[in-house]
Order: structure tokens, then C-alpha cells, then sequence
């Protein structure tokens, strides 16, 4: 047994950490919003530049054939770093689908593009509110005449070049593969919680798409796959989140003074701190756990990535919304950067769902175990 | 105990209601009131309330109050409530602190000049307490006034004042001696925020607003004749400020009510078919719920306690306390329950949007007038009697602190 | 409005504290669980002759004929001083329902009886585990053979001399009153949690009972009416259980000196105390409004009374729990008295369903309104 | 990262598991195990072990060990856990506690006296730290010794010793010089429980047990060849001790773990068919899960880092915090969901009593070993860097000290 990174894995992340600690600053992050991008381009072509995009993606589809484990190395940098990318959208949920539940030629063609980053893609599941176990069928419908219906929140989905999207399909859930690029698709963009991940409603009318099967692939067993996948990555990135939200807010508990101490001396702050700590190391243990069953094919997989996703919902909540307390009013400006993590840790919390819905998955999983 | 009106009560109720149903409908205002329009109402209401004889229910009839009782006041304000009527720092900050602070620490002379035009309106007030290195640590302010003759001169950079950019007159908290320990050096001023050498700039804040500013003042001349309280006595009347805040601070917006949240998870489809058939939404809703009772009941108990003349203690912290610390917990919540379209709406989707804007405001409520920590230790060593933290400031002229 | 105590309620009060503290003092409390005493008579005779046990029963049937506002009053200084008697069982559930439903002789029968002392009486509803909203029918069965079944726990079941006990009379819920002096039922001790109050197994076997039934009673009504009304006097039993709790930590902590200073002095302490203090002060204000909805027929009384148990469980919970955290490892020892109240916190938790039965009511009730 | 064996660790893996299917069942316990019998078979079991070099793997093998890897050491911890055996305090002191301080601080004669019997189950041990005014501030403690001759001289008392009726030998910390400051006036000593002037009194618990003790010392004489380390070194002897004890409390009793608690709600019935069909159940059940999952997995990073040669450092603290407080929470909310009848158990009800159990000794774990509040500091000032709280005791003679 061995319950660390290997070191190639250290090589990793400390190649993507350089990387994002140099592009992804957070007078960037302010300059992106004030210039309402889509992303950042810059850093999406360095991270494409070295590699990253296309970690996971198996080499014969253009990417470097590395496991899961080597995916999440880099969303905990991503996560770290607040950056403003499609990483989720693109080289994990929809990458993850296409590799799952496309055809050979589906994937040849568009995995080598989504390794390079040539493209963009995005999977897109739901259809206005609710976060829900079992949603019921999409309204969204494909036939012969095409795609129809709309999508809403679709994560980049104004600008990306292709969508992942579930649709009924003969009375059943099925996945259709969209080039977004084709006219005919009306895009709107929503407004956003997280000012630097945007997100589009798209409404199709008889657009032309294709389904994504492989011939014994089940649509539902694919995407619960994949969004189990998303969780796996995702946690890392929100262990990421919280880790520098942790120690911003120690480094500025350290330096604040308050009535003659430093504000970090106050036992309030230390426990609020510790307890942050706690969070965090237990989320990253269970994180580490998930991605080596992900990478490995464990018979547990399932229960471990809902442990991990519930330990990293609660540790990055508690750190975004801790570390603002502790800047006190500071902390409410934009000038300061605890904003981006409190805003980034609803997001990563919203877009997989929440914690009623894999206490859930986790209970049904331990109960069958 | 009773929570029926007495006769009187009663009486006095109707007449306010009766003259609210005339008059208040054509100052209300909408979520789209423009900032502009918003202040021209606020001073314009105000002017009607002072005119019918509301606006200082219980200041002295001299001053341009009433001379009523604590709880006409308690109800003129309950029945005020039922209308969106454009209240808030705007014309609060003078009928809330500035004016107790001068009838307290001030002349007769000074009462006479601001309190009638505060109540009408003609005079509106922002508050210069707070500065980038002392927030919850207020003594250890760094603005400094130093006296010239008949005129004070001050020089300084105040932040968080809401409203600064509208506001004509400000109440100002300055050190005035740095050679003895940090409360002792305070000195208390009315500020003409005309005078020339301030300098008003927004704060961008995170929710994209810029309502609170920084005030920045160089060389700022105030006569004497605008000092309140005696030189070295500003804590003191900066004290009596905080006090009548407290209390203050138990208005909520509907979209910050747990009713509205509990309405919203009736609204939003689950897998049981809306989310409030979820047991776990339930359990959370009915918690906040109890804490929001529980927030009302303790205010009216409070109510009840001045309304017998003892005013309110160390214990009024709890209401901002167990109010900000829900308001974050379940606006975060609320977003939660709709998913991902919780975060990224239609223009069209109204709840969502007050939901977010709650979850960023409730982080600003958790530290504006008392952080979270603070009201915990000021409940534990002014209520329950415990020992105060140990200061590394204590007796220490300020300019020797580190 | 007057949101205070009037001064005959606070008279009452004292004049509660006053015997309780003169009686059931903590050594009191060890000797009776040392004696395995089913509870504590000379309190109980005392409470008796003062008029306590009568005080919400109404004049005509011999007792004082004062508000629920009044019995909460007792039942804040029963909960402080945690006392052992069949305070809840005989005096407020019990005569209450037979208040409620009983026809005028049962109560010209037993409601002095009760009021006096002279016999105890018991309400019971359980037939094993589980804490539903909506439990199925007993299995226990009124017919004209006479009751047959199980009930357990009830509450003093093995010594009270009346009880008052959910069944079934022709295929619906039913209240039947039984005598337990009569021979012929089984009673068997149950192993309590709180060692200060006693619970017992009843088996029925054709026993002789009767109905309790005014004309137009419905069984269903009067059980809910009787429970919420129980709730709302039991909130002032852990309010005063939470109070004994918060200062009995308070004084510890300033009497033990750990690492050259109060342990009181210590922020984790002092907040963890203020939270206490909060949560005491929310429960308060909530079960103050709440009886004198009670008192006075207030519309809203079934939303204030869920709101006011809410409240009080989890002040309750929070005091004894921390209340043995702040004692240290001396709060784990028999002699120390924080076991009391980490005990009997449990059971007024357990007694009438916990939070997840009351949020459903709660939320039941704001939507009606 | 990989969580399967090594070729190495499997080969071992399967031989300890072979041996402990041949050996084991025997030496299995019950819960209606009387503690005599309890003993006298752990005394027993941990004999079997020496014999088949199992007893010290990590140990030399000149004291009796097998000088085996840490990663042996786990391996054979986990397969015996897997069966029902009598460990804990008993042996486990002697092991986990007197023999790394022998070995750290104690002479070469020391450890040959102590470690082959101890290892073999012939010599017991408790342990003789905390006082009634000495728990979390363990240094405050006042139990003295005096050097009189070759021997020394020791009055006090002791408290939480645990089975130290049944213990052939204590570890004893002791203050023998009171003008120095706390930390550095403690000699650390063995004890011969037989020794006169030792008296024995059980505590009488909560719980209703009596599993811990009093000791009273008067003039018991220790020889002084039975120090550990130089007078003085207590404090670091101590550390030594308390440190190998922290990795060693992650052992669960079943009825602690979240499985038996998802178990019992599935048997309880509810509104929706079974308690564990209420979403609010479910969702606190998951986290609690996730935590405890959480502190499993936690623990083998902890071992990891243990096999690569680094110790376990302060962040090791969060198993206890983790695990006594979801234990008291999870205890508590386990008899919730039972209603009533899980306050009043019928002899047969099993997991109703084991509830209760386990809700009375979680308050025992928040405690023990360090409490909440002491190992949040812990993690705050030596993980995080923060900085100590204010002492009063600092640098202060004992024997000045108020």
C-alpha cells in the first residue's frame, strides 16, 4: 500500500502549478471580468501548449493516456488558481462522454481536436431549475428531422464549438453530438454567479445532430459515468479552492493587528482555521482514494467518489465563506480575492448537485455494497 | 405577557394605519427605484412623516419629536414596515445615530440647529467611523484632528460610509491625542461634507455596487462649534452611536425571509416532486425558520424591555448575530436547491437572482457593525461575566503601539 | 404588547424555584438513582400540597384553573433542577387528554385525583421504535372482550395507577382508560437512559378499560392537541435544563485555572458559551410566544409551538452536551452532575419526536397559513 | 498511489492471515466477556503473538521484536483486526506507551528488563499522567518525588488510570523540582503497582463503569534505577508517549461505525417505510460517512508517511477530533430515530443499548487524549503556524505560580 503521489505525479502538478501561478493571477482574473471574456485564451493555449488538455485523453485519440489520478493533479491546480477555463466543460465531462459512448469515428474525430484544444466542448444536461436524482426525461427531442428544444444553464456554451446534450430519442434518454457552430442554433447568455465561468441557454430547432452510440452503449449507464467522473475531477479542484482560501485567509490573520495582537493569535480565528484544516485534509484523503478507484477500476468506486464529492462540498464551503469572514471588510472588496473562490465554490457545487443528491447516491451505494 | 394591543395601543395603531393608507402609497418604491429617485423619495417621505408629526416619535416636542412613547414608536414603525417605503441609511443614519448622539453628548444649541432639519429630511448624514486598519478594532483609528485656532483640522481616510456621496452632513470619529492610550485620544465632530479638502470615492464592491465609499479628507477645517461632547470624550459618544444601531438592525427584506425561501422550494421541481417534499429541504427550512421566529421574538422582548425604560443590553448582539450567520447558511442553500440554474438565470428569474445577491450581501452583514466574533465575545464577557481577551494595547499611548 | 412575565407568574416562579432547589438537590438526584427510586416522592407531596400538580387543571375538577402560560412556569423549574418526578406524564399529557376528551364523569372522576397527587397517570402512544409523523394504527386492541396488547415504552408504566393509552376500537384510533391498579397486566421495567425517569412495558390481555369519548371528540384531534400542548410545556423544561447547563459550564470554567489562566478566559470557551446563551435566548423568546398562543387560542399557535420545540431541542442538545465538554475529563464522573442533563436532554428529545417529526409540522403549518 | 499490496506485502499479508485463522479464534472475546476472563485471555493472546514473533514487529529482535518494516506492523494490525480479540489498554499500554519510552529515553538494561515480558504478556501496565487539577495543562501536575538515598519518594495523586488495578506497572510523570519552571521540573519513573503506599480506587463513571481509577501515592519508594531518563527529561518522556498514542485511536468498535448506524435506521421504521427512507437521515448519515471513510483514509496517508520514515506530526490530531465528535453526534442522532424506544430498551434491544453507550463514552473520547479545543490549537499553532495562546504560566517557577 502507498497512499502518496507518485513522483511523476509531483512533476505534474508542479509543472501545472508553475504554469497557473504565472498566467492565472488574480490581477488577470479582475482583468478577464472587466473585459466580460469567455475565458482565458492565454492560459487555455499554454495549458494546450504542454499537454494538459488532453492528460486523460487516450493516445490514440491525440491525448497523452494518462489516468484519472493525472487529471485531477492538474484540476487541484485549476481549483488553486481560481482559473477562468472550459476545463471541466470540455477536456473533462465532454471528453469523458464522447469517450465513453462515441463510435470510433466520433471519437477520431473529435477527441484529437478537443486534446489540442482546437475546439471546445461542453455536456449539457440540464433544463432550468431543480437538482434532482432522477430528473425526468429531457423535453429536449431529436428525430429525423433533427434536434428541437432548448438547454439551459449550458456551461460555455455560447462560445463553444460542440455540445454533448441529452435528449429523448424514441421514448428514451439518448445523447446527440451538436456542432454549435452551424446556424440555426439561437445562444444566449445567461448571467452568471461566478463571473468567470460563463454559461449560455441554447434552443435548437430541427438543428441537425447526431446520436452518440457506441452499439451496446446504455446513454444512461454513459453519463452517470461520466458525471461521476466530473465529481472525481471536481473535487479536486474545490480541494484546491479551499486549500488557498486557507491560507489567504491565515497569511492574512498573520499580518492583520487587532486590539494590539495579531488577529491570527485569536483562538476564534486559530479554530475557525483548524477546523478549515481539518476539512480540507479529510476531503483530500477521501479525494485521493476516489481517483485511485477511478484510475483502477475498484469495486467501490462508485460509494468512494460520493464520499469524496460530500467531504469536498463541505470543505470548500466552509473555506470560501471563512476566509471573507476573516478579511473582514477587506474581504468585500473587489480589490481583495476572496471573492473569485466564494462565487467559483457555489459553482462547483451547483453544477454536479448538491449535497442531498449524493447522500443519496452514497447511501444507495453503501446499502448495496 | 401579552401580545394584543392595550386600548390605547390600539387607538394609536388605527390613526397611524389610517394616515399610512392615505399618504405612503405614492412614496413606495420597486427593486428598479433608481438611486436617485430613491433619495429625492427618502427626503420627501421624510418630510411628510415630520409634518404629520412621525418622524421623532419620541424625541421632545421642542426638537420637532412627539414626545411619544417607546412603543408608539415600536408601532409606527411595525405598521411603517407594511409599505416599500424608501428607509434605510439615507435618512436612518440621522434619526438613528446622529441625532441621539447630539441630544446626548451635544448643546442645546446643536440639537436645535440639526435635529429639526435632520427629522424633515432638509439634512441627511453619513457615518466617518471606520478606517482600512480599524474595523472591529474601532479605538485604533489613525484620522487625526489636530485644533487651529477656533477650527479643528483634520486629515484622514475613513472607509465603509454608505450613502457619503449623498449625504450633506457626516459624524466623524478623529484622534485628537495620540499621546495617551488609544480610547482616551477621541474626539467626536459634525462634518460638512461640502468642505472643501473631502474627497468621496465608491468602493467597488463584490457585488458589482459601489454604495459604501472612501472618504478621504485633507486638511478638512471644522469649527470648534461642531464638536460634540468634550475633547477626548469621542468613545464615548461613538458608544451611544453603536447602542442605538443594535437595535436597528432587525428589518429584513422579503426576499431574505425564510418564507420566501420555503415558497421557492415549493416552486422548484425534486425528485419527489418539488423540493420542499424533500425531508432534509424541510428540516433545513424549518430550522432557519425557528431562528427567524426566534429573532422576531427576542426583538419584541427587547421592545418590551425599553418600552419599560431599561434600554438594550449586551444580549441585542444575538439579533445581527443569529441573523447574518442564517441569512448566509440559507441563501446559500436556496441556491443550492435549484441547481445549476441557481447560479447562472434568465433575466427573467427573479428568485435567483435575489438569492445570490443575499449570499454575497450576508457576508458584508456578518461583519458590519460587529463581526460575528465580536458580538460572541461581547455576549460572553458582558452577558455571562466572562474575562475579556487579553489585549497587547491595553494603557498604551497610541503612538507607542507597535 | 407586553412580552414579559406578569408579576403573579413571576411570584409563581420563585416560589417553584425556591422547593425544587431545597429538594432536588444533585445529591438528592444520586441518592434516588442509588435507591433505583421510581421517583421522587417527598418532592412530588410537596409539589402536591402547594396546588403545582393542579395548576392547569381547571377549577371545576380541582385544580387551581391557571394557563398553560402558568404550568410552563413550573415545568422551567422542573427541567432546571432536572427533577424526578411524573411532572410530564401525570400533569401535563395525561390530565390533559382526559381534559380534552374524557366525558364529564371520567373527568369528575380523575382530574382531582391528578391534581391532588393522590394517584399518578400516564398517556401512552408507543409501540416500539421509530419517530413518525404519522405512525399506523396500534396494534393494541379495544373491544368488548377489553384491551389487548403491548404499549412501550410508557412513561412511569409499571407504578402509575391510570393510563391513558392509544388503541384500536372498531378499525380506528381509539383512547382507552385503564386502570393499572386492577390485576392482570404484566408490567415490565424497561432499561431507561435517564436514570431519574422510569419506563415500564405494559401488556394488556382483555383487560377491563373504557373509552374516553365526549360525544363529538375526535381521538385524533385530542391526541394532537395533547401533544403539541406537551410540547409546548416541555420547552420550558429544557430551557431550564439548558439554562442549569450554561452557568453550571459558565462557573466551572471560571473556577478552573488551566495553563496560568481561566479556563473562561480561553475564546473557545467564551464563544462556545455565548452560543449557548444564543441559543437559550432564541428558545425562550420562541416558547414565551408560543404558550401564550397556547393561552390564548392564537391562530398561529401550532406553527409557534413546532418553532418553540425546534428551538428548544437544539439549545438543549448544544448545553448538555457542551456543559460535559467544558467540565473535562471530571464531568465524566459520577459525582460531577453534568450526567443529569446530558441524560435527560436525550429523553425530552425522545419523548415527543425530534426535529425531523417537528420541521415537517413546522412546514406543514407556515404552508396552511 | 496504489492501495493493493506489494508482492512483499501480500506474501506477508497471507501469512499472518493464515496464522491468525489457526490462532485466533480461540483467543476471541465476546461483549458479555467478564473482565477477569477479558484479561487473563489478552494476557494469553499477547503471548501466542511473542511466540510466533508477532508481538513487536517493529521491535529488535535482541528485546524480543522481529525487526520487521512499519508497513508489517500495519499489515498485521489490520488482519487482527479483523478478528474479535482482547486488546486495548491491558497490553496495549505496555506495547504502545512503556516500551517506546524505554526505548527512547530509558538504558540499555531498562529496555531488557521491561521489553521481552511485556511484549510476552507477563508484565501489564497503566498509566499514571493526568491529575484532578492536571488534565489538558498535563504539566500543572503535583504529584511529587523526593530523592531520599537511592530511592525516591513519591506522594500524589492520579487520576483516568486506566485498569490500573489490574497493571503490574505504571508509567509514572512526576514534579521533582517545583522551583523551576512546569514543563521543566517533571522526572519521568516505572512503578511496581505493588509497591506500598499505592491505593487503588475505582471512579465511579457516568457510564455506570468503573474502568478507571484513582491512584493514591503515599511514600511510595521507587529505585532510582527505574527513572527513565535524566531528572528533568519528563516532559520529553511524556511527549514520547503521547505522540505514539495518537496514531494508535483509530480503531472503531462496530457499533461506533456508520455501517451499524445505516443498518439500524434500516430496521427502524418511519413515516416513508424505514427511518433510513427520510432524505434528512440519509443526508446526515452520508456525511457522517464521508467522515469517518474520511479518517480511515486519512490514516493511511498517516501510515504511508509512518513507512516512508516520517513520524506522525501534529496534523495527526484531526483522527481523534474527527472521530469523537461525528461519534457523539451520530450516537445521539442513532437514538433520535429509534423515538422513545430508543431511551427505553427491553432487555433484547441490542443496538438501542449500544447507542446509549456510545453517546455516554463519546463525551469520554472529546476528552481523552487531548481535548477538542487542545487539538484544534495543536493543528492551528504547530500545522498551520499560528501563534500560542498567552500564558499565565510561562517561564514561571512552579512553585510560584497562583
Amino acid at each position: 500500500m502507498n497512499f502518496d503521489l507518485s513522483d511523476d505525479q509531483k512533476m505534474l502538478a508542479e509543472q501545472a502549478n508553475k504554469l497557473l501561478a504565472e498566467v492565472s493571477t488574480p490581477d488577470r482574473l479582475r482583468q478577464l471580468i472587466d473585459e466580460k471574456a469567455d475565458y482565458d485564451q492565454v492560459l487555455w493555449q499554454n495549458l494546450a501548449e504542454l499537454g494538459f488538455l488532453g492528460a486523460a485523453i487516450p493516445e490514440e485519440f491525440g491525448g497523452i493516456g494518462m489516468s484519472a489520478m493525472e487529471l485531477a493533479v492538474v484540476a487541484e491546480e485549476v481549483g488553486r488558481y481560481n482559473a477562468a477555463i472550459p476545463f471541466v466543460s470540455s477536456v473533462v465531462q465532454a471528453a469523458k462522454i464522447i469517450e465513453l459512448a462515441g463510435t470510433q469515428k466520433q471519437k477520431e474525430t473529435w477527441l484529437p481536436r478537443i486534446a489540442s484544444g482546437e475546439i471546445i466542448a461542453t455536456l449539457s444536461t440540464h433544463e432550468g431549475a431543480g437538482d434532482m436524482q432522477s430528473p425526468p426525461l429531457p423535453q429536449c427531442r431529436l428525430d429525423s428531422n433533427g434536434l428541437s428544444g432548448k438547454k439551459l444553464p449550458v456551461a460555455d456554451g455560447h462560445y463553444a464549438h460542440l455540445a454533448v446534450v441529452t435528449c429523448q430519442h424514441q421514448g428514451k434518454l439518448a445523447l446527440a453530438l451538436v456542432d454549435l457552430t452551424q446556424d440555426g442554433i439561437q445562444k444566449t447568455q445567461l448571467s452568471s454567479f461566478d463571473e468567470l465561468r460563463p454559461f449560455a441557454q441554447l434552443s435548437f430547432d430541427q438543428t441537425p445532430a447526431e446520436l452518440l452510440e457506441l452499439d451496446d452503449c446504455d446513454s444512461q449507464q454513459a453519463l452517470y459515468k461520466t458525471l461521476n467522473y466530473a465529481a472525481a475531477i471536481i473535487a479536486l479542484e474545490q480541494i484546491g479552492g479551499t486549500e488557498t482560501c486557507l491560507y489567504m485567509a491565515r497569511d492574512y490573520s498573520l499580518e492583520r493587528q487587532i486590539f494590539g495582537r495579531k488577529l491570527g493569535s485569536y483562538q476564534a480565528i486559530k479554530h475557525k482555521l483548524a477546523q478549515v484544516y481539518v476539512k480540507l485534509e479529510i476531503a483530500r484523503s477521501n479525494a485521493m482514494y476516489a481517483t485511485w478507484c477511478l484510475a483502477n477500476n475498484a469495486s467501490d468506486t462508485g460509494e468512494a467518489i460520493a464520499v469524496s464529492r460530500l467531504s469536498a462540498l463541505d470543505a470548500f464551503e466552509t473555506a470560501a465563506r471563512e476566509n471573507l469572514q476573516v478579511h473582514g471588510g477587506i474581504g468585500y472588496t473587489f480589490e481583495a480575492n476572496c471573492h473569485f473562490y466564494y462565487r467559483r465554490e457555489r459553482l462547483l457545487a451547483g453544477l454536479l448537485g448538491g449535497k442531498s443528491l449524493w447522500s443519496d447516491k452514497l447511501i444507495n451505494a453503501v446499502k448495496a455494497a | 405577557m401579552d401580545f394584543n394591543d392595550t386600548p390605547d395601543e390600539a387607538a394609536f395603531r388605527s390613526e397611524v394605519s389610517q394616515w399610512l393608507m392615505q399618504n405612503a402609497p405614492e412614496f413606495t418604491i420597486t427593486a428598479d427605484t433608481k438611486e436617485q429617485e430613491f433619495v429625492a423619495k427618502a427626503k420627501a417621505w421624510q418630510a411628510k412623516k415630520a409634518e404629520a408629526g412621525y418622524a421623532g416619535i419620541r424625541l421632545p416636542k421642542d426638537v420637532g419629536g412627539r414626545a411619544g412613547s417607546e412603543m408608539e414608536s415600536i408601532l409606527f414603525d411595525t405598521e411603517e414596515g407594511k409599505y416599500e417605503l424608501p428607509l434605510g441609511p439615507v435618512v436612518g443614519i440621522g434619526q438613528s445615530m446622529a441625532i441621539p448622539v447630539i441630544r446626548k453628548h451635544g448643546t442645546e444649541d446643536q440639537l436645535k440647529r440639526f435635529a429639526e432639519p435632520t427629522l424633515k429630511g432638509d439634512i441627511t448624514w453619513c457615518q466617518l467611523f471606520s478606517e482600512p486598519a480599524a474595523g472591529s478594532d474601532l479605538a485604533g483609528l489613525r484620522t487625526k484632528a489636530v485644533k487651529d485656532g477656533d477650527e479643528w483640522v483634520v486629515n484622514g481616510q475613513k472607509v465603509w460610509s454608505s450613502w457619503a456621496h449623498h449625504a450633506d452632513w457626516g459624524i466623524l470619529l478623529a484622534r485628537t491625542d495620540p499621546t495617551v492610550a488609544k480610547h482616551k485620544g477621541l474626539t467626536f465632530f459634525l462634518i460638512d461634507m461640502k468642505s472643501p479638502g473631502i474627497d468621496i470615492r465608491p468602493i467597488r464592491q463584490i457585488s458589482g455596487e459601489s454604495d459604501f465609499n472612501e472618504t478621504f479628507m485633507t486638511d478638512v477645517r471644522i469649527p470648534d462649534k461642531y464638536r460634540i461632547g468634550e475633547v477626548g470624550e469621542g468613545w464615548a459618544c461613538a458608544m451611544t452611536v453603536l447602542t442605538s444601531e443594535r437595535l436597528s438592525s432587525a428589518e429584513l427584506k422579503e426576499s431574505e425571509s425564510v418564507d420566501y425561501l420555503i415558497e421557492l422550494a415549493a416552486q422548484t421541481p425534486g425528485d419527489r416532486g418539488t423540493a420542499l417534499d424533500n425531508d432534509c429541504v424541510r428540516e433545513r427550512l424549518a430550522y432557519w425558520y425557528s431562528l427567524e421566529q426566534g429573532q422576531k421574538n427576542f426583538h419584541l422582548r427587547m421592545l418590551t424591555k425599553l418600552s419599560q425604560g431599561s434600554g438594550p443590553g449586551a444580549e441585542a448582539s444575538l439579533l445581527k448575530l443569529v441573523y447574518a450567520q442564517r441569512l448566509q447558511q440559507s441563501a446559500g442553500f436556496g441556491m443550492e436547491i435549484q441547481g445549476l440554474s441557481g447560479l447562472a438565470t434568465s433575466p427573467s428569474d427573479h428568485a435567483a437572482e435575489e438569492m445570490q445577491k443575499t449570499y454575497i450581501w450576508s457576508t458584508a452583514m456578518r461583519v458590519a457593525g460587529g463581526a460575528d466574533e465580536v458580538l460572541l465575545n461581547q455576549i460572553a464577557e458582558r452577558v455571562l461575566g466572562m474575562p475579556g481577551e487579553m489585549r497587547g494595547d491595553k494603557n498604551i499611548p497610541f503612538n507607542e503601539l507597535a
